[in-house]
């Protein structure tokens, strides 16, 4: 099952289509000599953020309106140079329903 | 929405980071959270529920868990849990938490007969060595015993072993790991020399074939079960075979499905070690230079009170044990009679079936690995039959190398670590020395700095035995730690709850939660439970697994480890000790048991400077000293060197486990082959250096039925289990509402013919009677496990519906061990 | 072209077109009324025996296989106790359509008696086709059995969940399903499903042999793994 | 009092008899100041049924099955959410997983089903597939149906935003 060709360009709100929002973090394994590219190419996708870079490790969350949106931007991540690997460690989905009274 | 949404995002940074083991540096950590205060602190720690031993990581705050997921760094089970593993950050919080020891009282006075009324541990502790001195001093030191657990940490089991063999000179010593894995750890010894598995979970991503045997493991191990199921389903060569005597989960991956009647699977051992002879596949080379071939005794009895009219008719059961040498030939012959047509017919498994199961250990470019629990263990002829598994194995060379494993899983989380390894069990002493051997207990003796020929050889009492004394009043103080007997033991109306209310007795038990047993006992001691106290486990590939105390136990509830070293204090050696031991070694004299124990200069080596000051330790606050490492460090010394080797206590703070032996640092994944395991020399090939001449042995066995077959009255076959949920009794899991929700009650499985003959339907209330005892129920004809005509499952989690009441307490006749799968039961409508 | 008639044939026919010499026109008329009535009675009670469980169920390719599994199932054991007899879904109600499925019927009775499917492995083997038959049927009569107890006219939707309520108001009341298209498996176990898309999919539409991805991750599944490997047993 | 707290409360009386007493009768907590209750507190009946190991006990009914299709909010962002419809007769096996003909990527459009979590994309080496990977194959092993069971006994474990004293958005969370 292929994904998407190309990433779509929503920005990284609540989209029309549901009232969700989706927040994962990933452990990337960076080859130290491209770290400065990565982190330039990274900085610049849409709803990714870095957090902590260290001894070639760097912690990315990826917040989007889909988990799609979520697993294109892994998608992506995992394909860039200098990037030996882009490991999903949390995700987390916030919805309205999540937050109404649960009793 | 900012608010939450950014604590969200804090949590998932430092979940990543946890797993990347990367430390959070304060700045970062300040920047991204909502607060300061919304920092969690994440710990790694295994899971609490069973043997396969995975890795959690455990978010705490304010001195409470919040959170815990899948640790991304543990090789067992790389992020994942089961529904119970995930929902372990709940399992200290039922509410009604023991936090006060409660002794059975009338007019201020302890009363066998008395109401429960909460004591200080000050009077508990003085009443309950009131009544191991009163025992000891009428009766002697067998009159007193322990029945500890698995789910103990090694050191609390190592502590326990100290107290009844060096402290109180008993060895009526035994786990409930008895009641799970007796027959394992027995054929294991019996056969190899040592105990344990050969090979380790990495076997799964290397065999082509699975077999379980008995066992359910989708249920019961569901992360090796994902282990099994990435294997099968991204690598379409590979078969998985599930024997069961009902359908269940497992199935549900099955290639090779197969339903047998209950008892038979010895047939269908000894049919494949038949077919692997008649078709010509004996790997010869192997079989020569690696195995000897025995003739076991048969017609061994059924492990029951000797006065049982089946115990009088078999013709060995004073002695099972004994086997005589035979050569291959002879072993050949006397499986020949195992032909597919009598497998079939006896098992009524379709001949095809058993045809492509045999094929799977036949053929030699299969790599196969076998797995089975309780199916086997549990089990009238339960050494038997794991050692009809060794045989298969054996006899094609399918061992000790990557993906052909014959692999014995466990129930508790540290049925390896605690039972096995420290030797909590009535026969055992540390790394597989047996106590009924001189020479094994002086070495202890020199290991505890304890005087010449102070340990006692004679064996202990096991677990039904200790259940059998207790009523017949000759075990008088009986000690029951983490473990809820009153629900688990066999036939618990006729044989248990009489033993614990007999006037004679007084019975302690120690746990977290008001389980059944504790509200039969005299007192009851309110126990720290999992990350409530710094503990060790082993698992089922012998990894050693640590973590470190997260949070504090609630109320005055304290940790076995200290119950254990506390209850010490109370008697000295003049009151427990023979004289004559005291004369020749007078500087034992006038010393408290915590002295001569773990005041020895080992255990209490290490200076609670040594703590890890990010975390609590409350027992080595109290006692002073850092008392897990000493005491580990102590113990570990009986295994270094000997093919045990444990690595130093502070490498398993920092790892994620290892898998003894650790040699050089390094763990050993695969045992007996050379290039893969320390122990065997170069040019050996493969050595089971556990026996003496270096080989394994194969017993010859037949098929014999179990101790009670359905009649014309009791009608039906009762099988009893676990499910998914819960686990342990229910103590914990029965806690958690998620988990509760999902599985409220224990049912009786049957087929829906079997209900509708007896009137029956889904729903329908019944009693399910055996000639022991009954007990009430619902009928379930169409969940999860569906047996066939003539079976009933009854999962015994539910303390509101005792399912032991009606099994039978036959037990293997060598391991001792308890079979729950096969007794027989009538249902009728209520 | 003519082809030559055989002599018998020609004496046979002569026979039977001349008219009769010794029996009343009466009693033929009555008489051949009479065993009409009889040929065609036995005819339909047989049938009829033909259409009950007892008679599905009495080879043990039925009992200890789809019979079986349906036990468990809803069209078994529900609320009301209104339960499906085998031929209530897979025996046509209409007498033309009823002939026509028996006589693909008598070719599952060859398989019985020539022993095609006499064991559980070599039935499982089998499952995908038999099931593709039942489909193709239920979808050629747009699931007519089904709708002889479950109407779309008589549905309340407020008493369905939510989804159900959606996913029928957008494919079934629209026509652009039928019911099997979405509920396969609903009273025996599914065969290997791969390539078989839910109904509510957009590649349901098509013939259902058509390449759907397995939802499993591509680890050479698809392509080698799930169609050419062995069946499972069960 | 939260919400959930009330609706445990409403149901307890119709639970057990034994839930009584799980009201006033936990052990930690009344036993110290009361000690003058008509009944003198007995350990075995708190918590379960038997109210004594040799009591006969009735069988409450099967509980139904919940399935008002409406998400439950998690204990942790980690945890697995339970499943909140009906799950009878749906197969899982070799042959077919009928959880993911509505919850995977491809089908979630049609079914409007929540899309399984992206975690379920990355096999053991921590590596993304194009799919669902195998070791999560078998759904319930990690996600449980739930029973309109109430528990006997209640759990006190506090999320992260009661512990901060945090109002939660909807107030709702347990």
């Amino acid at each position: 099952m292929p994904f998407d060709a190309e990433p779509p360009a929503e920005p990284p709100t609540r989209s029309a289509r549901g009232n969700e929002h989706h927040l994962a973090s990933l452990l990337l394994h960076v080859r130290p000599e491209c770290r400065t590219a990565v982190r330039a190419t990274v900085a610049a996708m849409p709803g990714v953020e870095i957090h902590i870079e260290q001894q070639g490790k760097m912690v990315v969350t990826v917040e989007g309106p889909h988990e799609g949106w979520i697993a294109d931007r892994m998608t992506s991540l995992h394909l860039l140079d200098g990037v030996l690997s882009a490991v999903m460690v949390f995700h987390h989905l916030e919805t309205v329903a999540d937050t109404a009274p649960s009793a | 929405m900012l608010d939450r949404r950014d604590f969200i995002k804090a949590q998932a940074v430092a979940a990543a980071a946890a797993a990347g083991g990367i430390g959070l540096p304060a700045m970062a950590q300040t920047s991204m959270v909502a607060g300061e205060d919304a920092s969690l602190k994440w710990s790694k720690a295994p899971c609490r529920f069973c043997g396969t031993g995975c890795g959690v990581m455990v978010a705490t705050k304010d001195n409470r868990v919040v959170a815990t997921h899948g640790d991304m760094q543990a090789e067992v089970n790389r992020g994942l849990n089961c529904v119970k593993g995930y929902f372990l950050s709940k399992i200290m919080y039922g509410k009604d938490r023991l936090t006060q020891p409660l002794l059975r009282m009338r007019d201020g006075q302890y009363h066998k007969e008395g109401e429960f009324q909460p004591v200080s541990w000050d009077r508990a502790f003085d009443e309950m060595a009131k009544q191991w001195k009163r025992a000891i001093k009428e009766k002697g030191p067998d009159s007193v015993g322990m029945f500890g657990s698995g789910q103990w940490t090694i050191w609390e089991g190592y502590a326990a072993s100290k107290l009844m063999r060096g402290g109180f000179r008993t060895n009526n010593l035994d786990p409930n790991a008895r009641h799970c894995m007796a027959s394992a750890a027995v054929a294991f010894i019996r056969t190899f020399g040592m105990d344990e598995p050969m090979g380790c979970y990495d076997d799964f991503e290397h065999a082509d074939a699975f077999v379980l045997w008995g066992s359910n493991m989708a249920e019961m191990h569901p992360i090796l079960w994902t282990r099994i199921t990435d294997r099968r389903l991204a690598h379409p060569h590979v078969k998985v075979a599930v024997l069961s005597t009902f359908e269940h989960r497992s199935f549900e991956l099955a290639d090779v499905p197969m339903i047998f009647e209950p008892g038979t699977d010895l047939a269908i051992l000894n049919y494949i070690a038949n077919h692997i002879i008649q078709t010509g596949r004996v790997n010869k080379e192997f079989v020569d230079k690696h195995c000897n071939f025995r003739l076991g005794q048969k017609d061994i009895g059924y492990g029951l009170r000797p006065e049982n009219v089946l115990e009088v008719r078999a013709a060995n059961a004073k002695d099972p044990t004994d086997s005589k040498p035979i050569d291959f030939d002879a072993f050949a012959k006397f499986v020949s009679t195992y032909t597919l047509e009598y497998a079939s017919e006896l098992t009524k498994v379709p001949k095809e079936r058993l045809l492509a199961l045999a094929e799977l250990y036949a053929d030699p470019k299969t790599k196969v690995m076998s797995l089975w629990t309780m199916g086997f263990n549990q089990h009238v002829r339960g050494v038997w039959v794991n050692h009809m598994v060794y045989n298969i194995h054996l006899l094609t060379g399918k061992i000790s190398e990557p993906g052909n494993s014959p692999f014995s899983l466990t129930g508790q989380p540290s049925a390896c670590g605690t039972a096995r390894e420290v030797g909590t069990f009535a026969h055992r002493l540390p790394a597989d020395m047996q106590v009924n051997n001189p020479t094994h207990r002086a070495h202890t003796e020199e290991a505890w700095k304890l005087p010449k020929d102070h340990l006692p050889g004679k064996i202990g009492y096991h677990a039904v035995l200790m259940d059998r004394m207790l009523k017949d009043g000759k075990l008088n103080a009986f000690w029951i730690m983490v473990n809820n007997n009153l629900q688990a033991a066999p036939n618990t109306e006729q044989e248990t709850y009489p033993g614990y209310r007999n006037p004679a007795n007084f019975i302690v038990v120690s746990d977290a939660y008001p389980t059944v047993t504790a509200s039969a006992a005299d007192l009851i001691l309110p126990a720290a439970m999992w990350v409530e106290k710094e503990g060790a486990y082993g698992n089922a590939e012998r990894r050693t697994h640590f973590w470190h105390q997260l949070v504090t136990a609630p109320g005055e509830a304290r940790s076995d480890l200290w119950q254990l070293m506390e209850f010490s204090k109370r008697f000295t050696t003049d009151e427990v000790w023979p004289k004559e031991t005291l004369d020749s070694n007078p500087a034992y004299r006038g010393k408290t048991l915590f002295d001569v124990l773990f005041r020895n200069g080992n255990v209490d080596r290490f200076p609670v400077s040594e703590l890890n000051p990010e975390y609590q330790n409350d027992e080595s606050r109290a006692f002073g000293f850092y008392v897990q490492k000493g005491l580990f460090e102590e113990y570990a010394g009986f295994g270094r060197g000997h093919g045990h080797d444990l690595a130093p206590f502070d490498t398993y703070h920092e790892v994620r486990g290892l898998r003894w032996p650790v040699v050089d640092g390094k763990e050993t994944r695969w045992r007996y082959r050379e290039g893969l395991d320390p122990f065997v020399k170069a040019g050996e090939g493969v050595r089971f250096y556990g026996n003496p001449d270096g080989k394994a042995n194969l017993f010859a066995f037949p098929y014999e039925g179990p101790a009670e077959v359905p009649d014309k009255e009791f009608d039906l076959w009762l099988v009893t289990g676990r499910v998914l949920e819960h686990w342990h009794s229910g103590s914990m899991t029965m806690r958690v509402p998620e988990l509760y929700k999902a599985m409220p009650m224990a049912m009786v499985f049957m087929h829906p013919d079997d209900a509708k003959a007896r009137g029956l339907r889904r729903g329908s209330e019944v009693t399910v009677a055996s000639r022991r005892g009954e007990m009430r129920t619902r009928v379930e004809t169409r969940g999860r496990n569906k047996p066939p005509r003539g079976v009933v499952f009854v999962p015994w989690f539910d303390s509101g519906r005792l399912i032991n009441k009606c099994t039978l307490d036959a037990t293997d006749p060598i391991s001792k061990q308890t079979d729950y799968k096969k007794c027989a039961v009538k249902i009728v409508a209520v | 072209m003519r082809l030559p008639i055989p002599e018998f044939v020609r004496r046979c026919w002569r026979t039977i077109a001349s008219p009769s010499r010794y029996l009343s026109l009466g009693f033929l008329t009555l008489g051949g009324f009479v065993a009409g009535v009889m040929f065609w009675g036995g005819f339909n009670t047989a049938l009829e025996v033909t259409n009950t469980e007892a008679f599905c169920t009495s080879c043990h390719e039925m009992r200890d296989n789809v019979y079986e599994e349906m036990k468990q199932t809803i069209h078994f054991t529900n609320r009301s106790g209104v339960r499906a007899t085998c031929p209530d879904c897979h025996v046509p109600h209409k007498w033309t359509d009823k002939i026509a499925r028996k006589m693909q019927a008598s070719k599952e009775v060859w398989g019985k008696i020539f022993g095609t499917i006499d064991t559980r492995d070599k039935f499982v083997a089998m499952r995908r086709e038999l099931a593709e038959h039942e489909w193709a049927r239920l979808k050629a009569n747009n699931s007519l059995e089904c709708r002889n107890c479950h109407t779309a006219d008589s549905m309340d939707i407020t008493k369905q969940g939510a989804r159900a309520a959606r996913i029928h108001q957008q494919y079934l009341f629209t026509g652009q399903r039928t019911c099997i298209d979405c509920h396969k498996g609903i009273a025996h176990r599914l065969p290997d499903m791969n390539g078989v898309a839910p109904g509510w999919s957009e590649a349901s539409g098509d013939d259902t042999r058509a390449p759907v991805a397995h939802w499993l991750a591509d680890r050479g599944l698809a392509d080698r793994g799930l169609t050419d490997r062995a069946p499972d047993g069960r | 009092m939260r919400a959930i707290h009330l609706a445990i409360l409403a149901v307890l009386p119709f639970c057990v008899p034994a839930l009584l007493s799980a009201q006033s009768g936990s052990l930690g907590g009344s036993q110290g100041g009361s000690g003058i209750d008509a009944q003198p507190k007995r350990l075995d009946d708190p918590w379960r049924p038997p109210v004594n190991f040799v009591d006969e006990n009735p069988a409450p009914p099967i509980p139904a099955d919940v399935t008002d299709d409406r998400r439950v909010v998690r204990n942790y962002p980690e945890q697995p959410p339970v499943i909140p419809h009906n799950v009878r007769d749906y197969q899982i096996s070799l042959n077919n997983n009928q959880c993911l003909t509505c919850h995977s990527r491809r089908f979630t459009e049609g079914s409007q089903a929540p899309m399984i979590s992206i975690t379920h994309y990355v096999d053991r080496e921590g590596q993304t597939l194009g799919g669902v990977s195998p070791r999560r194959y078998f759904c319930m092993q990690c996600h449980v149906p739930q029973t309109v069971a109430q528990p006997i006994v209640p759990n006190t474990f506090k999320d992260i935003d009661s512990l901060l004293s945090r109002p939660s958005e909807g107030g709702g969370h347990q």
